[in-house]
């Protein structure tokens, strides 16, 4: 084939150009952000990203299953039992291992718990960008407490590497279905106060309501899942549509908006942490005693063959495409990253917008950088 | 549409198309010179309507690089997989389908980056998370000293 | 008319949720018991860690100065980034056979992920977590540990 | 000799020494009686200057620096957490600690940047801040001038320190910067508008326009509570206006931390940082000051109609502490304010200001007027 490339100028002469980034408050890590400004209208935003990249579907290449879990636990941060989840689900499926339900209800209440930790520090740090200082405090004040039940289950708090092919790290610890249930209890009584400091605020409500709005259209086009597609009226939960571990033996609701405009991402976010307690409900006196792992072999090899599994992080789709040749480490592994391709939506819905909306736009699709760059 | 029809609609679409039954989903391997077409036509078709591209992913094969589609329709809830090869491995070029799906101008962006796959008519083809001076680094015979220390 | 009443109706309606908004933060002002933050260097003493807490890996040795590792280096080729190295030794005993006993057993804490697979996979539980998270020293070489004492030795009945 | 004849002329006040707390007329009177018969007028004008000058500087640290700790800690306890709490008890010296280190720190010098100006920037800001707090009534008889211009003198001098802000942002060659002085600059303009007419409101009310008598008016009751509606919502827009005009709580857009990193400030570091930092701390004093003055009786203590008893032991606090005290109520009202809403966006902010402050106000100002004229006052 022949190649027909064609160079691209980006920013017109006169457009004010300015570096959002990458060491900036609200990007949230070091995500740089070129933005041609026209007065204070935001023109065209080019996402320049990279510089946390560490190869990680590089390293995955030559080095083995098990030891996978550990690079996922750093790829979005804030899903880490999810990410875990997703290379342990590929795993399990190429071997077409069992799993008992214990693992998967155990699975599925420690998915829910981290989507709750992450929506927090969303609902923290989206205040904090739009100057609201406090919220990131009372959103960090109730994320400890889950970050406290990781802590004494698995031994870590963000970086939890609990999920390993066939099953768990370690089993549950004797407090845990006590201490979840009193953070459900807990963390339903102060939910009320992000309501009134945040969601029912005028300001808030006058800086979020129509702005960057994302057709449905375009949402399926780019391919914005999690949250941020949901709020544009994109049915893509995959706990509801490819049901894995134990999401098809509980009943909750696919949170839904028509408006797709930054509010509604904001609010899909807040409900979400209510169908997510739901589910938790469900589960959580329903844990059936067994095994807390399924005995594998002690080299895991990989049936010759392609892999595909989808799982719902707290931000998106993250998909686990393994390409194995039958050895101990995979032959190509990819992570389609909610994140990454939430990204490219960004220039699209900040167009026109001031600058301060491109901010409460790109809080709103809440980026965790590392699962960007990967 | 299930499996097998999804197979059949693309045989008929294209005669040349290798259609193998996969384990979870059909998968469909097309020259790189008819990928395009077939990807617009799978997408505008009433019948399959795959306008949500899941995920794009790129492979060295060794004597070649791949590229591989995972198509979804959000009307049928139906799934398929495109795969591609490019015809040589010193230029490797393919055609870009971000007219078809806007999310894959970053996917593309990332192939092109980690693989040095190019892909034609792409509206902003440059180098995603590394600088010009790297090398390609999901490429097999990617040689790193300093970085990567095998044991 | 109507949108002089709409227009006041806004005002009202603003205000009202920003009051909403100002108790909240109002009575956490007025509540000094709810303050979460601990004064961490001061409760260094009662301060508890969880008991699976993993703050870095230790070989437990137990009052004879005795302890499990058999030096088999399992651990070793399960930690994904070269964090261990066993050194091991051969060993002729008594009886004239020959046995491998650890020599060194190499534990880089700069480099450690904290995935727990030395820990799990450990044939004979010679390795643990302890809860120690002060690892901040001035040289870097102090984060390369030799987990087993000098002068211990392997447990008795362990394999 | 000169402390004799001070001391000698203080002796004129034949009452204890503490009832100088209750009326610093008599001594700012003696001091000045004191200096002019022991040399020329213009040496004891001079000497009475540096004497006002010396305590300023001391007044505006001490109380920067305590302003900066408190809002640290009201903040913090608002937030769940301790605010400072190393350095002395409590952490009270942590604030003069940073302002230690920010003395150390290096300034500095920015390239392409216009040197003078940007050295200059700071130093308005500064000055403009000693000129308003001059015209404050501290207590009765504590204030450095006595205008009988005063809240005109007041809002005509704050306003200037937009250009102190302007200069900075212009010539630090910074876009940041830049954007956030451009913002500044529209928000303080239009912001002015609705300070004047809520202080208007009550000018009114008061029949003058000197600060002393503004206060003396309010003997028999505190504007709030004797102007009807009208001149509480004059003080909610003053405290609201004002609060934008100090570029802080939600409407600070000029510094937009979450977009701007630290907008016209981004490239000052060092003592000219910390002067800027400062500045905003005491026009927040400011602000909170002339709301007392104006809406809460200033130094007036709080009287209940017939209460003996209660309006005695009121009376009995000294008025320096009735007006600190009111100021630091507003105070804490515009960090609640700061710490609890969400940022303006710039064009929401001018909305605000011509859509619903400035319609509200000007019809305020016009029931006022009806009201005076009518005397349905108390």
């Amino acid at each position: 084939m022949e190649e027909i490339i064609k160079e691209v100028v980006i920013g017109e002469q006169e457009e004010y150009l300015i570096n959002i980034g990458p060491q900036h408050p609200s990007t949230h890590g070091v995500l740089r952000l070129v933005v041609s400004l026209k007065g204070e209208i935001v023109k065209n935003v080019q996402p320049h990203i990279g510089y946390i990249h560490r190869g990680i579907e590089k390293m995955c290449e030559s080095i083995t299953y098990p030891q996978i879990i550990h690079l996922t636990d750093r790829m979005d941060y804030l899903s880490a039992c999810i990410n875990n989840e997703a290379v342990c689900l590929t795993v399990e499926k190429a071997l077409e291992v069992e799993i008992p339900d214990r693992i998967k209800i155990i699975r599925t209440i420690m998915a829910e718990l981290t989507r709750i930790q992450s929506h927090q520090l969303f609902w923290a740090s989206y205040g904090m960008d739009l100057g609201g200082q406090t919220c990131y405090f009372y959103g960090l004040r109730d994320r400890e407490k889950i970050l406290d039940i990781f802590e004494e289950t698995t031994g870590g708090r963000m970086i939890v590497s609990y999920n390993c092919p066939g099953g768990l790290m370690y089993d549950i610890h004797p407090n845990f279905q006590k201490r979840v249930k009193e953070f459900i209890k807990y963390f339903r009584s102060v939910l009320w106060e992000y309501d009134a400091i945040l969601t029912g605020n005028v300001i808030f409500r006058e800086r979020t309501i129509g702005i960057g709005k994302l057709s449905l259209v375009d949402a399926i086009s780019y391919g914005i899942t999690g949250p941020s597609g949901r709020a544009s009226g994109f049915s893509c939960d995959i706990r509801k549509q490819e049901p894995y571990s134990a999401y098809d033996r509980v009943k909750f609701n696919e949170v839904m908006f028509k408006e797709g405009d930054t509010y509604h991402r904001y609010l899909a976010r807040i409900e979400e942490m209510r169908e997510s307690m739901n589910i938790i409900d469900q589960l959580i006196d329903n844990i059936p005693e067994g095994q807390y792992f399924v005995k594998m072999k002690p080299v895991i090899r990989l049936p010759e063959g392609e892999y595909f599994q989808r799982v719902e992080t707290a931000r998106g789709e993250l998909d686990v495409f393994i390409i194995s040749d039958g050895n101990k480490n995979p032959y190509r592994l990819k992570f389609r990253s909610p994140n990454f391709v939430n990204l490219g939506v960004l220039n699209h819905i900040t167009k026109d917008f001031k600058i301060a909306d491109l901010i409460a736009i790109a809080g709103s699709l809440d980026f965790v950088i590392p699962d960007i760059d990967r | 549409m299930d499996k097998t029809q999804l197979g059949e609609f693309v045989k008929s679409l294209k005669p040349d198309a290798i259609v193998t039954d996969g384990k979870q989903y059909t998968e469909v391997t097309v020259a790189d010179t008819e990928l395009h077409s077939l990807a617009k036509k799978l997408r505008e078709s009433e019948e399959t309507w795959f306008d949500f591209l899941v995920c794009l992913t790129g492979v060295d094969y060794g004597k070649d690089f791949g590229v591989i589609y995972h198509l979804k329709s959000t009307r049928y809830e139906h799934m398929i997989v495109l795969k591609t090869r490019t015809s040589e491995r010193e230029k490797p070029v393919l055609n870009s389908v971000c007219d078809i799906w806007k999310g894959a101008e970053f996917h593309e962006r990332e192939v092109y980056d980690l693989l040095g796959v190019k892909f034609n008519h792409h509206p902003d083809l440059r180098r995603l998370f590394l600088d010009s001076s790297w090398g390609f680094p999901l490429r097999k015979d990617y040689v790193d000293d300093i970085n990567i220390v095998s044991k | 008319m109507n949108s002089i009443i709409q227009y006041f109706k806004e005002i009202l309606q603003g205000v009202g949720s920003l009051l909403k908004g100002m108790q909240v933060t109002n009575r956490y002002f007025f509540s000094p018991g709810k303050i979460v933050t601990q004064k961490y260097p001061n409760n260094r003493k009662d301060l508890v860690m969880f008991e699976r807490f993993k703050g870095e890996v230790v070989m437990p040795h137990n009052e004879n100065n005795e302890h499990k590792c058999t030096g088999c280096g399992i651990c070793e080729i399960n930690c994904p980034n070269g964090t261990i190295e066993v050194i091991s030794k051969t060993l002729v005993t008594e009886d004239g056979k020959k046995k491998r006993i650890i020599d060194k057993h190499i534990y880089r804490l700069g480099m450690c992920t904290f995935c727990a697979l030395c820990v799990k996979t450990c044939p004979s539980d010679a390795l643990a977590f302890s809860q120690e998270f002060e690892h901040a020293v001035f040289n870097r070489a102090l984060l390369i540990k030799t987990l087993n004492k000098p002068g211990s030795q392997l447990m008795k009945g362990v394999e | 000799m000169l402390l004799s004849k001070i001391s000698n002329a203080l002796g004129i006040v034949s009452e204890p020494w503490w009832k100088v707390f209750y009326d610093f007329s008599s001594l700012t009177k003696g001091i000045d009686e004191g200096l002019r018969s022991s040399m020329s007028t213009f040496w004891a004008v001079t000497v009475e200057m540096v004497m006002i000058g010396v305590l300023f500087l001391l007044f505006y640290a001490a109380i920067g620096l305590f302003l900066v700790y408190a809002e640290r800690k009201v903040c913090a306890f608002i937030q769940n957490r301790l605010g400072p709490n190393r350095i002395g008890p409590y952490g009270i010296f942590q604030t003069v600690a940073d302002l230690i280190k920010l003395l150390f720190k290096e300034l500095i010098p920015i390239k392409n940047a216009d040197s003078f100006l940007f050295n200059l920037a700071p130093y308005i800001v500064i000055i403009v801040n000693f000129m308003v707090l001059a015209a404050i009534p501290f207590a009765k008889g504590l204030h450095a001038i006595d205008f009988n211009i005063g809240i005109f003198y007041v809002i005509a001098v704050s306003s200037m320190s937009v250009i102190g802000v302007l200069l900075a942002g212009w010539s630090s060659n910074s876009k940041y910067s830049l954007i956030g002085a451009m913002r500044s600059g529209a928000q303080i303009v239009s912001y002015e508008l609705s300070i004047g007419l809520a202080i208007i409101t009550v000018v009114i009310l008061a029949g003058s326009m000197q600060l002393s008598e503004i206060v003396e008016a309010q003997r028999t009751g505190w504007f709030i509570f004797k102007g009807h509606v009208p001149v509480f919502i004059a003080f909610v827009i003053y405290i609201i206006s004002g609060t934008a005009e100090t570029n802080r709580g939600p409407f600070d857009m000029a510094e937009a931390e979450s977009e701007l990193t630290a907008g016209y400030h981004t490239e000052y570091s060092g003592i000219k940082f910390a002067f800027f930092y400062l500045a905003e701390y005491i026009n927040m004093f400011i602000i909170a000051s002339v709301a007392s003055t104006l809406f809460l009786g200033g130094w007036m203590p709080f009287h209940v109609g017939n209460w003996e008893g209660f309006n005695r032991i009121m009376d009995f606090i000294p008025p320096f502490f009735w007006f600190i005290g009111k100021t630091f109520f507003v105070i804490y009202l515009i960090m609640l304010f700061k710490w609890t809403f969400p940022r303006l966006r710039i064009d929401q902010l001018l909305t605000l200001e011509w859509k619903y402050l400035l319609p509200i106000n000007l019809v305020n100002v016009l029931i006022m007027a009806f009201l005076v004229l009518m005397g349905w006052h108390f």
